[in-house]
């Protein structure tokens, strides 16, 4: 089972050379720390930055400048900032080429939903119905199962939907999954995952092919 | 005379916002909000506002001190966390609450200071925001039409401003203040740094004057930090 | 009868302390001579600069700093630099409050043409439509008849539109017309000018009121 | 690797620019285009272009020497005055020609570059230029639908620009050409000056490195001044 750190690993693998990159609260946040020697990626925060850099050091946070989970953060040389009907118009006109995010839900004909659970406190979806509305290229982070044991890769969501057909890859701690023709894509399975275990915990239709890859 | 835009204070700068009215407020999170406006309207004791602002600021600082005076009837926002009292009063009714896409809450910002009534948007298709807006098809893709807010007010925060109005914001404490700004029947800008005309290069203002009505320099920024994230000296993060 | 100077005179009279101002090319231009003492106004210039200047002076020119008119000006202090967007949006939101323009012909019920006559090369319209769609407070500066002798204040407009139902006032080498209930009312007249000639030069709708100011 | 933006020349930057294509080229008048690439497509001979620019240039400058060159087929512009071979091939029908009011060509890149596939706008309504739109009245006005624009290239000029795209214009010559940056399939910047990523103030960039596909630094701007309009020393104007 990957953990969380050897989630955002595997995805970094996704991340290519000149990518224009916007990552999520959470896992999505850890895949910057793993993108490859040699691989130049830069960081697009939602709240009017391009060219995030790492958080300050300390004594030198700046209130002005934080990111779109209003942490502290830096810029880089080549950073730019800019209003919020920019950034959404860059990220609805698929400037963005990578949106990674988590999700509560995700089901076999790519819908996601993580912004509501009925019955609990609504905090609100932000930009994420904007990115996954517009981002041509979207990877989910998450748990394969919630804390009770269900399977998150569902046939339908249950939740609210926060998009609809829009989501084309799903990594997991138990593996990696490619969303197409309404079903769920085994791609590669964690090194102690058994394609069994996969099928059991998978709710939503799983297409298994005949070499499935170890995540590495 | 001329353009009189200059006000003393919050106190002047926010005469005219009544009970019932609708205000957008810049910001994103406690980031480049209007920190002295905001406090002029907890003294002013204004009631029933709608709120138009992406955030709800947290139980004490930022909108978060008008709903603990309950000055806050709703709040359109796109995320409302870190507030104890804003989720007591919307779970028990008091606030009505609006939550829409962040996205889709700036370009209505815009489209309003743009003169453009409507704007088409993905964003939401297929969710319960969609619920009961009209949808159509642009070369094969579903979008929502979404209206251009209408704000009696709008509250605005800037680094620098000048007597005309002209504004410049400061990193990303910009974020939906421009949009604001250029939204408001009347708009309220305040600033850190007050300037005489001629002192702000013309190409580097985000926001020209015409858009602002009345502006000040703010007596005091708490500027406070949401989140205090940092990397340590000796290198870890 | 008023000359161009007459006509952009009795117009600056109409122009408010703290107003911004688009003024068209031409007659509209010399306005700005005029603006009495103590009257500041702001003029916007829609390829995209508020608080336009005088000209520069000679060798001052500046091949960055033009008018819509592709004249040379300069800035003064407050001067703000936006794009072409931006420009037309404060037009659409109505921020400018005062637009002046010439016409070729205007109707009773507040048509206007001033872009294209049939047969003739066409120019365009260039900023002339958003301008006149948008303005709120819209002022007419033409001569009143044609170069033929044929009234330009008329029943329909027989030119190719540029607007509709959107021009409040035309002043004209006769008179002063405020534009209201789908007819020309007068207000003032050039002094050497008689009300008849007036009426006989109007093939509109006219108005004559008990009392017609001079033009002063 | 990495963001290779910078190419050497403008020949480097036009390439795939092809026969019948549709280009958006920045400027005003003769104010803020991009010579280098204009004089590169005059190089390149390619052909039956569609150009959607404000203006079409002067006999013997701007998109006016690609008109000499017959190598455009379609203007799309606000106004087009000042150019005697224009008039000629629009008068024969060589040209064809669609003449849009200025602000409904920057607000349709504008809705190019942010993703907006229409918007509305009140200029036109009731002319021939709403003949065959699609109308809609919001709050008792009537405004055109009117499409985003889809460009192949969009070709700017800027005054500075920075390895990774980040471009700043100076003075009037911005006009159209951000809304074009934004709007570019492929978007081409010539500037004066390319500097190092990192030598531009991040809030001082009018238009972010992320619309900015190629860039390079002109090899030389003659910058002419289309109506040299001047107060004389003596004080008359």
């Amino acid at each position: 089972m990957l953990d969380k750190n050897g989630i955002a690993k595997r995805i970094a693998k996704e991340v290519k050379d000149g990518m224009y990159v916007n990552l999520g609260i959470g896992i999505p946040t850890l895949v910057a720390n793993y993108v490859p020697e040699g691989i130049e990626v830069i960081l697009q925060s939602e709240n009017g930055l391009l060219g995030m850099g790492p958080f300050p050091w300390e004594g030198e946070e700046d209130a002005d400048l934080i990111n779109a989970g209003k942490q502290t953060v830096t810029t880089l040389p080549g950073s730019s900032i800019f209003d919020s009907a920019m950034s959404f118009g860059m990220i609805r006109a698929q400037k963005v080429d990578l949106t990674i995010l988590g999700a509560m839900e995700v089901s076999e004909n790519g819908d996601i939903a993580n912004w509501k659970v009925p019955g609990k406190m609504v905090k609100g979806m932000g930009g994420a119905m904007d990115l996954v509305a517009s981002a041509k290229n979207i990877i989910v982070a998450m748990q394969h199962c919630d804390k009770a044991g269900n399977s998150k890769l569902l046939p339908h969501c249950t939740l609210p939907l926060t998009g609809i057909h829009c989501i084309q890859k799903v990594v997991t701690d138990l593996g990696v999954f490619d969303i197409k023709d309404g079903a769920f894509h085994l791609v590669e399975r964690a090194a102690d995952v058994s394609i069994e275990e996969i099928q059991a915990k998978t709710a939503g239709k799983l297409v298994i092919p005949e070499a499935v890859g170890i995540v590495q | 005379m001329g353009f009189n835009k200059v006000v003393k204070n919050a106190n002047e700068a926010c005469q005219g916002i009544e009970d019932g009215m609708t205000l957008m407020v810049g910001g994103f999170g406690l980031c480049g909000i209007p920190e002295n406006c905001i406090a002029e309207l907890v003294n002013k004791k204004v009631k029933e506002l709608t709120c138009i602002s992406n955030n709800a600021g947290v139980d004490d600082f930022g909108l978060g001190l008008l709903l603990q005076g309950k000055q806050v009837k709703k709040m359109i926002s796109s995320y409302v966390g870190e507030n104890a009292e804003f989720e007591r009063q919307m779970l028990s009714g008091e606030l009505e609450v609006e939550l829409i896409p962040q996205g889709t809450l700036a370009t209505r910002c815009m489209a309003a200071g743009y003169g453009m009534p409507a704007i088409y948007t993905p964003a939401g298709v297929g969710t319960e925001v969609a619920e009961g807006k009209e949808t159509r098809v642009f070369n094969g893709k579903t979008y929502l039409m979404e209206y251009a807010f209408d704000a009696d007010f709008a509250i605005v925060k800037a680094w620098k401003g000048d007597t005309l109005g002209n504004l410049i914001f400061r990193s990303t404490a910009r974020n939906f203040n421009p949009m604001m700004a250029m939204a408001g029947k009347i708009t309220i800008a305040e600033v850190e740094e007050l300037v005489p005309a001629g002192s702000l290069d013309p190409d580097q203002i985000h926001t020209p004057g015409i858009y602002v009505h009345r502006i000040f320099q703010g007596a005091k920024f708490e500027k406070r930090i949401e989140q205090r994230t940092t990397r340590k000296r000796d290198g870890s993060c």
